[in-house]
């Protein structure tokens, strides 16, 4: 028995015209959290599908305690104690979180499940580790936080003894990440060896031992956290410096564009999801809506994009009133919306580049004609442009379909067509989320440079480094109300957490 | 290497890669077609396939031949304009099964006013167009406001269009038969003209112009299709109907005219066929058209594109009126259907062998 | 009144198990449109034992008829599962493929059985006259219980169990709605797949014989099923996906299939003199109304339709 | 190919072909019977035959389809059904070498066929000869209104009181028959002065098979107290004796003596059957042009086959079994005779319109619209 729980040796996954994986080796000691880094489309999350007996390997060999082993599927996987939580989660919305947990690892008696039995050993694992779940809840009603702790339940109910995170704190509130983080640690003392991706070095830093770091699917190199530096470990990763610290001058707020009054917005339930909501956003300045998922943030960017009509107050944009306007009506007055949901609402997937770089301006004059058709030789030279300008990267230029292109050049397609539309007023949710240090810096960059050109710029954002470095203004939210207005500089992360949980309030 | 490398290249066009994936199912089809045939009297197979495929020029002389060839273009009018209602409303990610009610609404509405009132062509024309177009647009409406899934609900429309048609018609048919009166006879000004086009195959009357029109139409589709901002939205729409929203398209209204379009489409098709005068509605007839379910077959084979379309529907056209010449004593008269079945049920690996191919071309 | 349950419950037993069908299919991910082709196979299967085994002892000959059109209706889906689960093939398509086919295939192979016997017989008709007999279990007046309506209950009964009760019915759901999850805990699928297609031809083909046999003793198979097996999928979709309610709905659409046969019967329905085509239209109107009613929550299975590729996330 | 069957093996110069109508060989009807009785004549004297099935139910198919016979080098096309007499009106002049037989085709429906509605509307105006081949084209349609009316007749007098008829498609040769059976009734009736007593219920199956969906309503009729249907229509046959075998009931069978394939479903279920005789005119007219060189007595006629003797029963084209009938003391063989000669002599006239139901005094429930 050697030291090692698992090491991946020489692995090389190919897809069609990308090697994902080139000659990689990954040693993952018992008892450890290991962090796995790398820009967008590195190959972190192949190399763990690898593992996870997702996709076989063309080359290289897993061992596990220092025996060479087979892994063809996700069985094996679990044979061998390998369980994985996934980037996008796995689990089946219209059942409850009990059937999830035990899905694929039933107990039964001829066949027929014993649900009764699973649920005293799941019930079981939640206390030992306060994984604080409720079995019989449908998926589709819990928090993004629970629908973690039931993927972290269903590998802890598998008996795994090698548990692998990809990207598990990209969805998560602070205090949920603060939780996932006890919990980890918890876990690596019992003596389970974790394998954990994150884009973010502030959590690498604080729970990992070690970390790897890969570069466009090469091995760059393995180092023992306690020795390094997040700058040490970006420039690993990127092949560059990157600058963490937002260099912005003091903004210089102009009149007002974006006029919010007593705005409220149905929910899903009986519940008014966003209620009496009154704010301003003026030109030059970036303005921030914080909070923890799910009070309110997004029916709030759908009543002021127009993707939900209001219940009662009204909104003005540069004076005029757009309470009632359609999307399209706001959005050619000015408004340009950087959506929160990508892949919903962002994109076309299968469209090219091109077509979905137009999505907000193909019926202008300058890509339509007057007849109905499409000038595709403008839309052409209009892509080219925005490509170029944006570094959005991809395969085959304006003429890639989209579902192709990774996560991060998605969301720079996005930004460079809402902001080359040139908008009065610019609502970015979540801009970053999923997206590699590099690209963070530069959306932040450019975030910037719109409010220095006298722009409106409205930022939704949970990312606590975001929100403490870019805006000049933030507004908290909590069940649907606005509960604090802070100036950055002002706060401290620990008092706005204690705003977005409710602890505390004031009138604004 | 050059050599190999433009080979490569000519995989890699969409047009080839579609026209090889449906000539592979067509030969696949036949040949499992023939190997039935084969089983049941083995004597006969060869004659029967060759009967099949040759269609109209099974009969020797020329001028016979043309004549049956100008019935075959006629009938595949009306099948081409199915074909083009199932694909265009594929390309919005709406599937059409509800063509064939749309196509009898069509039919109901233009026999009905050719019979009753003796309206000229024209008008029995669009009057289809607006019948199919409203029952699909009723599809469209169920699913854009009440999320009724359009397959359901088309399959739904088509048994009640099918029983509401026969009881229209009703007023309308022969007094001692069960279909709708002669055009030729009872209101020759609604049928299509001909603008001399018949004089081309052997003075056969059922060649009109509908049957450029169809090809005109099927064009305008592609043109619409990929040309145009109505053609962008619409597809964004069927790709992802929230980001359509989120991009200032009434993809509710888009949802809904789509579904009218293709009903528009299927309607014509109706009108092509029974204003021709090929054909008379039976007032009795207790199955939904099948050309509305020969249009799925077509709309694939034709690789989901509209000029593709044209050959494709011409070419199970073609094959099902060949099974007609299949002689009957040695076969029963359903071995065309099989057949033809077989064909369409390989239609449905078409994309398949398309993504085969991309992948090769890739490597 | 006895005429009118009579034949409520002979519809409502053939829509509850073609329903059944399409509820495994679809619940494991795959659409099965061809249920109405599939019925003709399997109705094709029974005869022809009843055909050939017609002698045996009734109990024998009508488990051997149930095994014949179960075992032909599993085959003849094994056409969509190939098509669909192998070759990602659209599965509208197959499925209307598979109708034109069930019927053509059907009439074909019985011509040719006809004629093998005797040159001149070129008819596509099975006669099973006293075998039919067999089918009846016992009589209440003039309401006669068919084994075939207590088969029908008992595998819904069946049905429903297996889908919420056992392991096999948990990770069936599972791949109708979230086949990336089920393959990333170790379930394969593409065996689940197969498995729900296959049980939706053991239904199909058991409703095509309970069908043909319900109320003639001769079939003609060139004419089908008469767009049972559509309706069938109304009242999977009218079920909701759920056994339980897919018998209340096969209860509903029997109900009215059968007013419009028996309506007669009823002097003030006669009194009306409402055409028989409106009667024939009432289950798709109905059905229409209450999709338009119910669907906007409608809980299909999420992943149906949509082939599963396992290399693609 | 064509050119290849054109060597028949036939050892006659004529080569027959039979088109279907909109059903198919094995509708156990019209289509059904005519195939048989070609193929059996054929087959006895070693005569090339064939037969066709259009692609669709149109004119348009059906020219097709013997355009194609004549191409194969058919010379004799036998066309069974009124649904046929477009075609007859287009392709009689343009083969002027080829005999054409069609059954069951009056002048009204060539005229109909030629001119449109507007025939009916002065039917006297036109002349059917104007309108096809006189030279090569023989027509026959059979007067079904007259067993119609022996079989109600004939129930009626056999002591049934409530009566039914199961017609397949509402088209003319079946309306006569239902027609003719009503008015039989009705006469029965009076001449018992029962005609209170008397109900008929009446409609159509909407096709020509059994289903369940007509078995129910017949077991609806029969339930009510129905004690005795007509089924006329192919195979619809098949749901009234099945419901008929739950309860006893009787049956009358049609086009030919349909006890034996009746009885089936029950001993003694048949009470008659009300017949015409289709197989022995396409055999005759067959012989006719083939064997005795008789043709040109035929061509050219539209004949109304129906009694050609008011005594002797062999010759007559319709008619009822006398072997298989279920005679009683109220009516016997010999009050059928007299039924016969009473008709053939013209003292009892039977309408043969097909417009709309006759007027009569009993009551005739009839159903709105087909039972499919
Ligand atoms: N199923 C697939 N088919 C084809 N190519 C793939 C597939 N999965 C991954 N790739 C390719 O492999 C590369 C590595 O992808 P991977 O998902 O491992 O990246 P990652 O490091 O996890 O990125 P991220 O940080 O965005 O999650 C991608 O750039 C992509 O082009
Ligand atoms: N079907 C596919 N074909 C080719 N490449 C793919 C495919 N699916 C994913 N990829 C690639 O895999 C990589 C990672 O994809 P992934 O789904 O992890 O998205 P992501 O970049 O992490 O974005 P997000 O943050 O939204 O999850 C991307 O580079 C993408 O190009
Ligand atoms: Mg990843
Ligand atoms: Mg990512």
């Amino acid at each position: 028995m050697g030291e090692y729980a698992v090491e991946m040796l020489h692995i090389t996954k190919r897809f069609p015209g990308i090697v994902a994986n080139d000659d990689i080796t990954l040693q993952l000691k018992k008892g450890e959290i290991h962090a796995l880094l790398g820009e967008n489309g590195a190959g972190k999350s192949t190399l763990m599908s690898v593992l996870f007996g997702l996709y076989q390997a063309e080359e290289g060999e897993i061992r596990k305690d220092g025996k060479k082993v087979e892994i063809k599927n996700p069985n094996d996987a679990n044979a061998l104690g390998i369980g994985m939580v996934h980037q996008h989660f796995k689990l089946v919305e219209c059942f409850s979180v009990l059937d999830n947990i035990i899905l694929g690892a039933e107990p039964v008696q001829g066949g027929f499940l014993k649900k009764d039995e699973a649920r005293k050993k799941v019930m079981e694992l939640s206390n030992r580790y306060h994984l604080q779940i409720d079995p019989d809840a449908k998926v589709e009603n819990i928090t993004v936080g629970m629908q973690q702790r039931t993927e972290i339940l269903k590998m802890l109910y598998r008996d795994n003894e090698i548990l692998i995170f990809d990207e598990p704190t990209a969805v998560l509130t602070v205090q949920e990440i603060e939780e996932l983080m006890q919990i980890m640690k918890g876990l690596a003392k019992e003596g389970k060896s974790i394998l954990f991706i994150s884009h973010k070095l502030n959590e690498i830093m604080e729970v990992s031992d070690h970390c790897t770091v890969l570069r466009k699917g090469k091995y760059v190199g393995t180092v023992e956290t306690k020795d390094t530096t997040p700058e040490k470990l970006s420039a690993m990763m990127v092949g560059r410096n990157v600058s963490f610290k937002v260099e912005k001058k003091p903004a210089e707020p102009g009149d007002v564009v974006l006029d919010v009054k007593d705005m409220t917005v149905a929910g899903q339930n009986k519940k008014d999801a966003v209620q009496d909501v009154s704010f301003q956003v003026r030109k030059g300045e970036i303005v921030c809506i914080t909070g923890i998922d799910g009070n309110g943030q997004t029916e709030l960017v759908y009543g002021l994009s127009g993707l939900e009509p209001l219940k009662s107050g009204s909104i003005h944009m540069n004076g005029k009133d757009i309470t009632k306007a359609s999307v399209r009506e706001r959005s050619t007055s000015g408004m340009s919306h950087i959506p929160e949901d990508r892949h919903k609402h962002g994109l076309v997937l299968d469209y090219s580049l091109e077509d979905n770089l137009v999505l907000q301006r193909y019926f202008e004059p300058q890509f339509t004609s007057k007849a109905g058709l499409m000038k595709r030789k403008e839309i052409r030279e209009y892509s080219d442009r925005l490509i170029e300008e944006y570094d959005i990267r991809s395969g085959q230029g304006s003429s890639t379909i989209v579902r192709s292109m990774s996560g991060g050049n998605q969301q720079k397609a996005i930004i460079a067509r809402e902001i080359d539309k040139n908008p009065d007023l610019l609502i970015a949710v979540q801009p970053t989320r999923g997206v590699d240090i590099g690209a963070i810096e530069s959306i932040h960059r450019q975030l910037i440079e719109q409010r220095d050109a006298g722009k409106a710029v409205l930022l939704v954002s949970l990312e606590l480094d975001e929100v403490m470095d870019v805006p000049d203004r933030i507004l908290v939210m909590y069940e649907g109300r606005l509960v604090g207005e802070f100036k950055p500089d002002e706060v401290t992360v620990e008092e706005l957490g204690l705003y977005m949980t409710g602890a505390k309030k004031q009138e604004v | 290497m050059n050599t190999k490398n433009e080979k490569k290249r000519f995989l890699e066009i969409g047009g080839v890669q579609t026209v090889i994936a449906s000539l592979i199912c067509i030969i696949l089809g036949l040949l499992v077609g023939y190997i039935v045939l084969l089983c049941i009297n083995p004597a006969g197979a060869w004659d029967a396939m060759t009967s099949i495929l040759k269609n109209f020029l099974y009969f020797p002389r020329p001028e016979v031949a043309l004549e049956y060839f100008g019935s075959t273009l006629a009938k595949t009018a009306p099948l081409l304009m199915c074909t083009l209602s199932i694909l265009f409303a594929y390309k919005v990610g709406l599937f059409n099964i509800g063509a064939s009610g749309q196509y009898a609404v069509g039919a109901g509405l233009a026999l009905y006013l050719a019979l009753a009132y003796q309206m000229p062509w024209y008008v029995c024309m669009i009057a289809a167009m607006i019948g199919g177009g409203l029952l699909g647009g009723i599809a469209g409406i169920l699913k854009a406001y009440l999320n009724v899934n359009e397959v359901i609900a088309g399959i739904m429309l088509n048994w009640i269009s099918l029983y509401s048609v026969n009881m229209l018609l009703t007023n309308v048919k022969e007094s001692s038969t069960t279909y709708t009166m002669a055009l030729k006879t009872n209101s020759p000004d609604a049928l299509i003209p001909s603008l001399g086009l018949d004089k081309l195959f052997s003075d056969n009357r059922y060649v009109t112009i509908a049957i450029p029109l169809a090809v005109i139409i099927a064009i305008l589709v592609w043109v619409v299709m990929s040309k145009t901002k109505l053609g962008y939205e619409l597809k964004a729409t069927g790709l992802n109907k929230n980001a359509a929203k989120y991009a200032g398209m009434k993809e509710k209204r888009n949802m809904i005219l789509t579904m009218a379009i293709a009903g528009c489409l299927a309607g014509l098709g109706a009108a092509f066929l029974y204003l021709s005068g090929i054909e008379q509605w039976s007032c009795a007839q207790t199955a939904v058209p099948a050309m509305g379910f020969n249009g799925i077959a077509a709309a694939f084979l034709g690789g989901l594109n509209p000029i593709g379309s044209i050959f494709s529907a011409f070419f199970i056209q073609h094959i099902t009126s060949g099974g007609s010449y299949v002689d009957k004593m040695v076969y029963c008269a359903q071995i065309s259907d099989l057949i033809s079945a077989i064909i369409i049920y390989f239609c449905g690996f078409v994309l398949f062998f398309k993504y085969c191919m991309n992948r090769k071309a890739k490597k | 009144m006895a005429l009118l349950l009579q034949y409520t419950l002979i519809y409502a037993s053939v829509l509850m198990l073609v329903a059944l069908g399409g509820c495994f299919s679809e619940r494991s991910g795959v659409i099965n449109l061809g249920l109405e082709g599939t019925m003709v196979i399997g109705a094709l299967g029974g005869a022809l034992v009843m055909k050939y085994m017609g002698d045996l002892p009734a109990a024998l000959m009508i488990l051997a008829v149930v095994l014949g059109s179960v075992i032909f209706g599993m085959i003849y889906s094994l056409l969509l599962a190939v098509s669909a689960i192998n070759f990602k093939a659209d599965q509208t398509l197959v499925g209307t493929a598979m109708n034109l086919l069930g019927t053509a295939a059907a009439t074909v192979i019985v011509k040719a059985i006809n004629m093998g016997e005797n040159v001149n017989n070129v008819s596509s008709s099975i006669q099973y006259i006293d075998q039919r007999k067999a089918f009846s279990a016992f009589k209440i007046g003039n309401f006669e219980v068919s084994w075939f309506m207590i088969l029908a209950v008992i595998l819904l009964i069946v049905a429903h169990v297996v889908l919420y009760k056992t392991r096999f019915g948990l990770r069936l759901r599972a791949c109708g709605e979230h086949p990336q999850a089920a393959d990333s805990v170790g379930i394969n699928v593409y065996k689940m797949r197969y498995a729900g297609v296959l049980i939706s031809g053991f239904f199909g083909g058991l409703g095509g014989i309970v069908y043909i046999t319900a109320g003639v003793s001769e079939w003609k198979f060139e004419n089908g099923v008469a767009g049972f097996g559509f309706l069938a999928l109304a009242v999977m979709i009218f079920g909701q996906w759920e056994p339980k309610l897919i018998g209340l709905a096969a209860l509903l659409f029997g109900l009215f299939r059968a007013l419009s046969n028996v309506y007669s019967g009823f002097d003030i329905l006669e009194a009306l003199n409402i055409p028989s085509a409106v009667y024939n239209m009432l289950p798709y109107i109905i059905s229409l109304v209450v999709l338009a009613l119910f669907s906007r929550n409608s809980r299909a299975p999420k992943a149906e339709g949509i082939p599963y590729d396992k290399g693609q996330r | 190919g064509p050119s290849k069957s054109s060597q028949g093996t036939g050892n006659s110069d004529y080569r027959v072909a039979m088109i279907t109508d909109s059903g198919d060989i094995t509708d156990q009807s019209f289509n059904q019977t005519t195939y048989e009785a070609c193929l059996e004549y054929c087959t006895e004297n070693n005569i090339d035959f064939t037969y066709k099935k259009p692609d669709g139910d149109t004119d348009y198919a059906r020219i097709a389809m013997i355009d194609v016979a004549v191409a194969e080098g058919y010379n004799i096309i036998v066309m069974p059904g009124y649904i046929f007499a477009p075609a007859l009106v287009e392709v009689t002049y343009k083969y002027p070498d080829v005999k054409f037989i069609a059954l069951d085709m009056t002048a009204g429906d060539i005229i109909a066929a030629a001119v449109g509605n507007k025939y009916y509307e002065n039917p006297d105006a036109y002349e059917a000869s104007d309108y096809y081949n006189v030279e090569n084209t023989y027509c026959a349609v059979y007067q079904e209104e007259i067993p119609g009316y022996m079989a109600g007749y004939a129930a009626v007098k056999l002591g049934y009181r409530k009566l039914g008829f199961l017609g397949g498609q509402a088209v003319p040769a079946v309306m006569r028959y239902g027609f003719g059976y009503v008015q039989g009734i009705n006469d029965a009736a009076k001449e018992l002065g029962i005609t209170d007593q008397i109900e008929v219920e009446y409609a159509y199956g909407g096709q020509f098979y059994g289903s369940t969906e007509v078995t129910a309503a017949m077991d609806t009729w029969y339930s009510q107290g129905t004690e005795i249907v007509f089924a006329c229509g192919g195979g619809i046959f098949t749901s009234a004796a099945e419901a008929a075998s739950k309860v006893g009931g009787k049956m009358i069978g049609v086009d030919s003596d349909q006890s034996p394939i009746i009885d089936a479903y029950g001993e003694g279920m048949t009470v008659t059957s009300a017949m015409k005789g289709l197989g022995a005119t396409v055999k005759a007219m067959l012989d006719s042009i083939i064997v005795t060189n008789t043709w040109e007595e035929h061509v050219g006629k539209i004949e109304n086959l129906g009694l050609v003797s008011g005594t002797d029963m062999d010759v007559n084209y319709v008619g009822l079994p006398e072997d298989t009938t279920q005679w009683n003391e109220n009516f016997t063989v010999d009050d059928y005779h007299e039924l016969v000669r009473k008709i053939y002599d013209g003292e009892i006239t039977i309408d043969n319109s097909t417009e709309k139901m006759p007027e009569v005094s009993v009551k005739v429930n009839e159903r709105q619209g087909s039972i499919m």
